[in-house]
């Protein structure tokens, strides 16, 4: 098992230096920073002075090597724009906010996704199934800046319930973790349907109900436990998803996380935040990927076996 | 769908099967102490080792074994699908392995094999036709109306109308599926049909048609068979010779109606046994089966079957009996020496 | 019963949506990119103040949005068709030919996708866009980036599966190579489930340019997009809430039709499927 | 005359409600003894498997929606019994082996929380001294291990056996297997068979035994009934239906298994395919298959008993003796 | 950092079905929650970064010099200055006694501010004029503790109400405190002789600063304790918090207007604080790098049929809602007010085009970008573009983003290309008009012979008066050679929630948040 662990490991390094080496390049073919430093009256003399100091006139491998042995050392440089704040500590202090609302949006999806997913299966091809189909379906299908915009001004402004934007307490989660949920809402509850109808639909539950069991624990015990696997493996993916739609909801919800920054920092060609970021978001992916696997091996035994 | 049609023998013919020419020319298609090993998480999995064989014109040789004994990677092997990592396929006395492209052709028409799950063996989205007439594509030597009248041809050698040809798979039953498997066999006029479970998936009535097109295959045109079945039944009609397999080893070798009678092998004898007669009446056998099937990942020393040998004695535990010759046939058995049963 | 009755109207409202791509530019009588601006934000016909002379309302230059979601619907269908034949092609060609060798092969490619899948999709979009500047090739491109990896996915898993068909054994014994078997057997046998996905796909696509808009590097304005318009539109969501309200409906209206369809289709083609298509 | 265990009284199965829906079983009438092995032999599409099925009402909503007709579990009718009623006798009256053992198992949980889960409905205290006693009744070697073990790490005979073992937990009057040892090896097969029988006798229970395969039937059971295209066609004590089959169906099936004793020039064949629930013929379901069909047969043939327990529906019962292959 | 819940101005009462987890909390100190696009580098000192962060550093730091709403100076820090030496020396009398929020500091001394000059134009210093005052100014010397002279390298007659002035991002530090901070001075806790100091600082979503309550300031007495300001990107967040209450200032688009109005909030504009206008590329006709003949609009012609052409009053009432003016010159010069802007005449357009040998129009590229203040400006383009088509020009609206085309423009080839952009009000008008105007700039977009010698005339020219004849005359050239398409002198405006009272914004002290005052309720 640790054998597969570690070449799962070195893969995940092999893929995080391909994807510097990307960014690294990408940023750099932007167009220069330093356009974008120079105020509207600068003169030449001061274009090569700002070159010059961000070190953007040594050769382009020289400038990649140099980045890749720092970022080693945890040094991903400065940022361009942010007063010189080291760009890793400034990504760092944003990434509670973005995990946090990962995290809730995720939970907040995977159950409501599973009750919605169960509820349908149960209850197929009558209305409550289409229903429910339909309810998640809306999810997925209005863009999440829309929907947030819609959520602020029905629940903050007209209800007065919850606050329009920014960090805090519990509060503050609500809004934001459901746009961001809401998107990955459909998937879960579509993958839950269809694994529980191939689940009820199988020998073993059969056998369960020969023994006489409750059809609610005949549901609970056998068809459900089946019925989450798939929901593991799909878990990296809806991850991704999660991080990828926080770039839109923290702008809509003035949430200060790293999404926004990437936005951010790419407006302003801040390349060693940028830099950062992408790759903060990758490690966290391939970390997400490799507890996915984990959990895969505990919740399938047939797993466990083949390790 | 094609309407039942009337015609039903009901009243048994129990003829005896008449004997038959002896077999012609050099052997069709030879395993020479033919071995398989893959590579697996808990070690070397030997699914065949030291099996030898041949099939003569117009011969019909049987492959019994339950699952696991390795009939399919036989077959695989015979079919060149796989490379065998011991031992040769010997196809008219040259080696599969250093035979040209041309020569591999003319392989590829002469044998032909038919598979166990009719649902499998044809492509759903392609027509009859041209399911039938892939084994043609390779040789081009036919024009198209050749090719077209062919597909007829053997569609009504196996009991099915020309209108079959220009339909899906999908709107045929199991059992005719599995003639219009049969008709793709019989395209490229081959030597050899070598058939892996043709009719261990089919209802009984169903089996019983199969069984008789391929017996009206063999004496009609000649064709040598080799079949592959864990029913000694089925094998006992179709085949002149039978070979038992256990754990990827042949253990026993002889006339069918010798093996269905007078087994040597202990473990033909459990096979016997097990093939349950649909006769109450039958008597209760002496050699029921025991124990469970050992896993082939580490099969047990000196003769496999030991485990569950009633007749097991302690030089059993240690050395692999070697296949003998007998004037019955072959057995790898320390309990049968060459005259017969020590 | 239920269920074919959505499939009907969902069936119904795809071919509406295609048949107003197609043909509805033609039919107009305002031009989606000319406005004049003293209609500015006028209201729908149907609200008080509105007039008939444009049925769903104007835009902030006072261009009419009827004709500006018919015209949208066309660059949103144009942009789904291209995702879907970029990503479709890259993605199935790599996930048959991994399927289909398998070993090392195999795994290289399938830890590719599930880089692919953990791509910041919004980002490179925004760095893309900076490079070459927002345009309707950057928006596709960046799209298929990602979601080839769904037909690399699918298109791996079904192979597998047919390769361990008899019908691919017996083609091999007809001494077919394995380009003709990718492309007699393979192929056809695994276009089914790949409709499937390129069904569901069309949400995902249309949903996903909308977020490129609001972030700026969506199909660059004057043409509009449905997504463009939603995100042109947000600023005044009270005051001209047609304006964003109207495409965004249409856009919902669509991606429920396209979830419809391909939840049926998979349910006809191999129930098995079900739900891992997205 | 002891009363019937289970007594199937005109038991029609349609696929949905609508009265003239194609139909899987048709007025089908079956009865069952205590201590009894009844067999219920047919090819594939007979109905024989929705029969077992119906007797715990374990068909899908579609069919359970259009089934007719009396399943009387010692006098009580199974069809009228509620939800409550129905699972009291789940399990503990009546139980089942299916055909698959690889999929009768549950994939993630042991084979022990199985076990246990069927014992604790038979009220038995110590469980997991109960499951060793259970598994070691079926002959599992080392039980207490073989309790933490996961059903994908057994051999298909040891499953068939644990699920035999969970089928039996609740100590039921009536065992119903459906094609049980169809997925397993004839030598492991034979070894079922043995067991199952003196499980049988152990428990004094009574057991429906569904197969297509005739040798099993001689070997295990005690009457058996052949069914055709939804229809019991005919029913008796093994030793006289093998002896003297009297239905046609019944004579060609028998005529047409081939045997190890001896090999035909040609086996015995019925022509054409078994008729898709879709298109049944009127009257007699096989007169378009069968030699003996006369044009009373395309009217529904009257029931007779031509011997003792020897029951059959046929216009031209066949008197010739039978000489088993 | 620690996060806690912010006192909300309307308790929230919440129904019991609703989440009961939020708990209603009482609003204690007076609190102004300004919600405001970005905090840019959300650095602490006046070197540091853009002059964007003077939304919250203005009222931290003092500056030398005020202007008031007629434009005239008014002492600040400087209670007193002299020019002497033709404009090329200055000396400013310090007033006495102001403390830094930091006692260890002590009051404001000459000492303190030749540092603070120093740190602004040092070679690191990101401040946006540091490049333009390092060409003007040499040094500073300290005279006595209250009384710095500053030496120029050439004449400025506007150093005081232009760089020294609140306008810009000379604010002035304490010494001691930057020195003690070191390396870490940019980002740690700003000390200055301003009404507020910064309570605290949330990367990225919220800066707090509090009334010093230590002194009575001797230029506002503020009446909120607290202003709190925080980072909502999307305006249409903004706005919703001005609906909810959740936020008492805001800027906002102009499309939003009417929203608020409608919600019974107020809208209070900075007057001409940016100006939209529309360079043509390759005009710079003194350097024959960037000038490019081939495009149309090197014909004058060409380039006054591009300004008749278009209706600015339509374009101002309908997309800017009436926020500005028509613009005569690409930013507001007080020189300037005299120069008449092109008037709507699409038939002259087209008689100029047909003279200038383009009877049917031709094709252009549009470039824009959207900035803040700015978001505007592709819509005006589009808008710009539907007035040109009708004179036959067929403009093709190239969206890009502000870095890449600006590293365009300033690349010094001939461009083929227009963009559009923003004019800022600049400290000194002749610094501004060189920017766009004169070949030195790499900026530059439209030059001539003729501006040039203006320009040299200009700036040799000692005497005041005569500076702004030659000034109001170069504005003049600039509008008949039509140097450009200027569009609209326009406004920042700004929701103001109920809470506030009376607050104004004049043009040049636009981030007066310390004088607004609380609402009587």
């Amino acid at each position: 098992m640790l054998k597969h662990l570690a070449g799962r490991l070195a893969e995940a390094l092999v893929a995080l230096v391909l994807m510097s080496l990307v960014i690294f390049l990408l940023s750099r073919v932007i167009g220069d920073p330093v356009a974008l430093l120079l105020s509207d009256s600068a003169t030449e003399a001061d274009r090569q002075l700002l070159i010059q100091q961000l070190g953007l006139d040594r050769p382009m491998w020289q400038q990649y090597f140099t980045f890749l042995g720092n970022a080693l050392q945890g040094d991903f440089g400065q940022s361009v724009t942010a007063g010189r704040e080291d760009a890793l500590e400034l990504v760092l202090s944003r990434l509670p906010a973005s995990l946090s609302l990962a995290g809730v949006a995720l939970a907040f999806t995977l159950v409501l996704g599973i009750l919605l997913g169960v509820l349908a299966a149960i209850t197929r091809g009558t209305l409550a199934d289409l229903a429910v189909r339909m309810l998640a379906l809306l999810g997925q299908s209005a863009p999440s800046f829309w929907l947030g915009i819609m959520l602020i001004y029905v629940f903050a402004v007209h209800l007065g319930w919850l606050p329009t934007s920014g960090f805090g307490g519990p509060a503050y989660y609500v809004l934001p973790a459901l746009t961001l949920g809401l998107f990955t809402l459909a998937a879960i509850t579509r993958l839950v349907r269809a694994s529980m109808l191939e689940a009820l639909s199988s020998e073993y539950v059969k056998l369960a109900r020969i023994k006489g069991l409750s059809e609610w624990s005949v549901v609970l015990r056998h068809a459900l436990g089946n019925s989450l696997i798939p929901v593991v493996t799909f878990m990296g993916t809806f991850f991704a998803t999660m991080i990828t739609g926080a770039v839109v909801v923290e702008t809509v919800f003035a949430w200060p996380g790293i999404g926004r920054l990437a936005y951010e920092s790419i407006m302003a060609r801040d390349f060693p935040v940028i830099q950062t970021v992408v790759l903060v978001i990758t490690a966290f992916f391939i970390l997400a990927n490799l507890i996915v696997d984990l959990l895969y091996l505990a919740i399938d035994p047939r797993m466990r076996a083949a390790g | 769908m094609t309407p039942p049609d009337r015609a039903l023998r009901v009243v048994p013919e129990r003829a005896e099967t008449p004997p038959r020419p002896a077999p012609s020319g050099p052997p069709i298609l030879e395993a020479r102490r033919l071995g398989r090993a893959f590579k697996v998480r808990g070690g070397l999995l030997h699914a065949l080792s030291n099996v030898t064989l041949s099939c003569a014109p117009g011969t019909s040789l049987g492959i019994v074994g339950e699952s696991g004994c390795g009939k399919t990677t036989l077959n695989r092997l015979l079919l060149a699908l796989d490379r065998p990592t011991s031992g040769e396929v010997m196809f008219r006395g040259k080696p599969l392995s250093d035979m040209s492209r041309a020569e591999m052709r003319v392989y590829r028409r002469a044998v032909q094999p038919v598979f166990q799950n009719p649902y499998s063996s044809l492509s759903p989205r392609m027509k009859v036709r041209r399911i039938i007439a892939e084994p043609l594509s390779a040789s081009r030597e036919m024009s198209r109306a050749g090719v077209r009248d062919r597909v007829i041809e053997v569609l009504e050698q196996v009991g099915l109308s020309a209108d079959v040809a220009d339909r899906l798979p999908s709107e045929f039953s199991g059992g005719q599926r599995q003639r219009i498997a049969i008709a793709r066999a019989l395209a490229s006029r081959p030597e050899l049909l070598l058939l892996d479970e043709p009719v261990s998936s089919q209802d009984i009535s169903i089996q019983a048609q199969i069984l008789n097109i391929l017996k009206d295959l063999q004496e009609d045109y000649g064709l040598a068979t080799l079949f592959v079945s864990h029913d000694l039944a089925t094998v006992r009609f179709m085949c002149d010779e039978v070979v038992v397999i256990y754990l990827g080893r042949v253990v026993e070798r002889g006339p069918a109606a010798r093996i269905c009678t007078t087994p040597d092998h202990p473990y033909t004898a459990a096979l016997l046994a097990a093939a349950l007669p649909a006769d109450p009446a039958a008597p209760a056998t002496d050699t029921p089966p025991m124990g469970e099937l050992p896993s082939p990942l580490s099969p047990p020393s000196g003769c496999a079957y030991h485990t569950r040998c009633p007749f097991a004695q302690e030089i059993c535990k240690q050395e692999r009996p070697v296949l003998k010759e007998t004037p019955r046939g072959e057995v790898a058995c320390h309990r049968v020496s060459a005259e017969g049963w020590s | 019963m239920t269920r074919d009755l959505s499939f009907k109207l969902a069936l119904g409202l795809l071919v509406v949506f295609v048949l107003v791509a197609l043909f509805g530019p033609y039919l107009l009588e305002h031009d989606p990119l000319r406005g004049s601006l003293r209609a500015r934000l006028d209201p729908p016909a149907w609200a008080e103040g509105g007039s008939a002379e444009h049925l769903l309302g104007t835009d902030r230059l006072g261009r009419d949005v009827l004709a500006r979601i018919v015209q949208g619907a066309r660059i949103s269908l144009a942009v789904c068709l291209v995702v879907i034949a970029i990503a479709g092609s890259i993605g199935t060609a790599l996930g048959t030919f991994s399927g289909y060798v398998g070993g090392w092969v195999d795994r290289v490619l399938m830890r590719l996708v599930d880089l692919a899948l953990s791509l910041p999709v919004i980002l490179l979009a925004l760095l893309f866009a900076a490079v070459v500047g927002p345009s309707f090739l950057n928006i596709v491109i960046v799209i298929s980036m990602v979601l080839w990896s769904q037909y690399a996915r699918m298109s791996r898993g079904e192979t597998l599966r047919v390769k361990n068909e008899d019908y691919v054994d017996l083609a091999r014994t007809s001494g077919l190579g394995h380009v003709a078997i990718i492309f007699r057997h393979v192929l056809p046998n695994i276009a089914p489930s790949l409709i499937v996905v390129a069904t569901l796909q069309v949400g995902v696509v249309i949903v996903l340019e909308a977020s490129l808009s609001f972030l700026g590097v969506g199909v660059p304005p004057p043409n509009p997009s449905w997504g463009g318009m939603v995100a042109e539109g947000r600023s005044y969501i009270v005051t001209a809430w047609w304006v964003s309200a109207l495409p965004g409906i249409a856009i919902v209206l669509v991606v429920m039709a396209v979830n419809v369809v391909g939840d049926a289709l998979t349910d006809r083609i191999n129930p098995g499927l079900r739900g891992r298509g997205a | 005359m002891t009363e019937p265990l289970l007594s199937i009284r005109d038991l029609t199965v349609r696929v949905g409600k609508h009265p003239e829906a194609p139909s899987i079983l048709d007025r089908v009438s079956l009865d069952l003894m205590p201590g009894e092995t009844l067999g219920l032999v047919g090819e594939s599409g007979s109905g024989k498997s929705t029969l077992g099925m119906s007797v715990l009402r374990l068909n899908s909503p579609r069919l359970a929606a259009g089934t007719t007709g009396q399943i009387l579990w010692q006098g009580r009718d199974v069809q009228k019994m509620s939800a409550r009623q129905l699972r009291r006798i789940r399990g503990e009256e009546i139980s089942m082996i299916l055909q698959d053992p690889m999929a009768s198992l549950n994939p993630v949980q042991s084979i022990g929380v199985q076990l246990r889960e069927a014992l604790r409905r038979s009220g038995k205290r110590n469980l997991s001294a109960a499951a060793e006693a259970a598994l070691a009744e079926v002959n599992i070697p080392s039980p207490a291990d073989r309790l933490r073990a996961y059903p994908h790490q057994m051999s298909g005979g040891m499953r068939q056996r644990i699920v035999s073992a969970i089928g039996l937990a609740q100590d039921p009057n009536l065992l119903i297997c459906d094609e049980p040892t169809t997925a397993l090896d004839a030598t492991i097969q034979y070894q079922f068979l043995e067991l199952l029988a003196a499980l049988r006798a152990a428990h004094d229970m009574a057991m429906l035994f569904i197969t297509h395969d005739f040798g099993v039937v001689a070997r295990i059971c005690d009457r058996v009934a052949v069914m055709y295209a939804g229809r019991i066609v005919e029913t008796g004590p093994v030793a006289e239906i093998f002896a003297r089959p009297a239905h046609p169906y019944t004579r060609a099936l028998l005529a047409s298994v081939p045997s190890t004793r001896h090999a035909p020039r040609r086996l015995p064949v019925i022509e054409g395919q078994p008729p898709a629930v879709g298109n049944r013929p009127r009257g007699c379901p096989f007169h378009p298959r069968c030699a003996a069909a006369t044009d009373q047969c395309q009217s529904v043939p009257p029931r007779a008993e031509i011997r003792p327990g020897h029951v059959l529906d046929c216009w031209h019962p066949q008197e010739i003796a039978h000489d088993p292959a | 950092m620690q996060y806690h819940l912010k006192p909300r101005r309307r308790a929230a009462v919440l129904g019991a079905s609703a989440l009961a987890l939020l708990a209603a909390t009482p609003v204690t100190a007076e609190t102004l929650t300004v919600a405001i696009p970005t905090f840019s580098e959300q650095t602490m000192t006046p070197w540091a970064g853009s002059g964007q962060r003077k939304t919250y550093l203005d009222l931290v730091y003092d500056y030398l010099v005020y202007i008031d709403a007629e434009g005239n100076a008014e002492p600040g820090l400087a209670t007193s200055w002299e020019m002497e030496n033709e404009g090329q020396t200055w000396t400013f009398k310090l007033r006495e006694g102001v403390p830094f929020s930091d006692e260890s500091c002590g009051t404001v001394t000459a000492e303190d501010v030749k540092y603070s000059l120093e740190r602004l134009i040092g070679e690191d210093s990101r401040a946006g004029p540091a490049s333009t005052m390092r060409r003007v100014i040499d040094r500073a010397e300290v005279i006595d503790e209250l009384t710095v002279r500053v030496h120029l390298k050439a004449p400025d007659f506007l150093l005081a109400t232009g760089y020294f002035g609140e306008a810009q991002q000379l604010g002035i530090v304490c010494k001691s405190y930057i020195e003690a901070q070191g390396e870490g001075a940019d980002a740690a806790m700003p000390v200055g002789t301003g009404p507020y100091t910064v309570a605290e600082s949330i990367d990225g979503s919220e800066i707090t600063l509090s009334l010093r309550e230590d002194v009575d300031h001797w230029r506002v007495s503020p009446d909120f304790d607290e202003i709190t300001f925080r980072a909502v990107p999307e305006e249409a967040t903004r706005v919703a918090m001005l609906q909810a209450g959740e936020a008492d200032i805001a800027p906002v688009s102009f499309d939003s207007i009417p929203g608020l109005e409608n919600a019974g909030l107020r809208i209070v504009s900075a007057e001409k604080t940016w100006s939209p206008v529309i360079r043509l590329g390759g005009t710079v006709q003194t350097d024959p790098d960037r000038f490019n003949p081939d495009n149309p609009w090197a014909d004058v012609r060409v380039r006054q049929a591009l300004n008749y052409a278009v209706d600015k009053q339509t374009i101002i009432d309908e997309l800017f809602h009436g926020q500005g003016t028509i613009a005569n010159a690409d930013t507001p010069v007080a020189a300037w007010n005299s120069v008449p802007p092109y008037p709507y005449d699409p038939e002259k357009a087209r008689e100029l085009l047909a003279e200038a040998g383009y009877p049917d129009g031709f094709e252009m590229r549009l470039k824009t970008f959207t900035t803040t203040p700015g978001a505007e400006l592709p819509l005006m383009a589009e808008a710009v573009a539907l007035y040109w088509a009708d004179v036959g020009i067929d403009v093709t609206i190239e969206p890009g983003d502000w870095p890449s085309i600006r590293s365009e423009w300033t690349s010094g080839k001939p461009l083929d290309f227009a963009m559009t952009h923003r004019g800022f009000p600049f400290a000194n008008p002749e610094n501004g008009v060189e920017a766009g105007f004169s070949t030195k700039s790499l900026f530059a977009s439209f030059t001539s012979d003729e501006l040039e010698t203006k320009l040299a005339e200009l700036g040799a020219e000692t005497d005041p008066a005569k500076r702004t004849e030659r000034l109001t005359d170069i504005g003049h050239y600039i509008r008949d050679q039509a140097g450009a398409v200027f569009m609209v002198l326009a406004n920042e405006p700004y929701g103001v929630g109920s809470r506030v009272g009376d607050w104004g914004i004049d043009t040049s002290y636009v981030y007066n948040f310390d004088q607004a005052e609380l609402a009587s309720e």
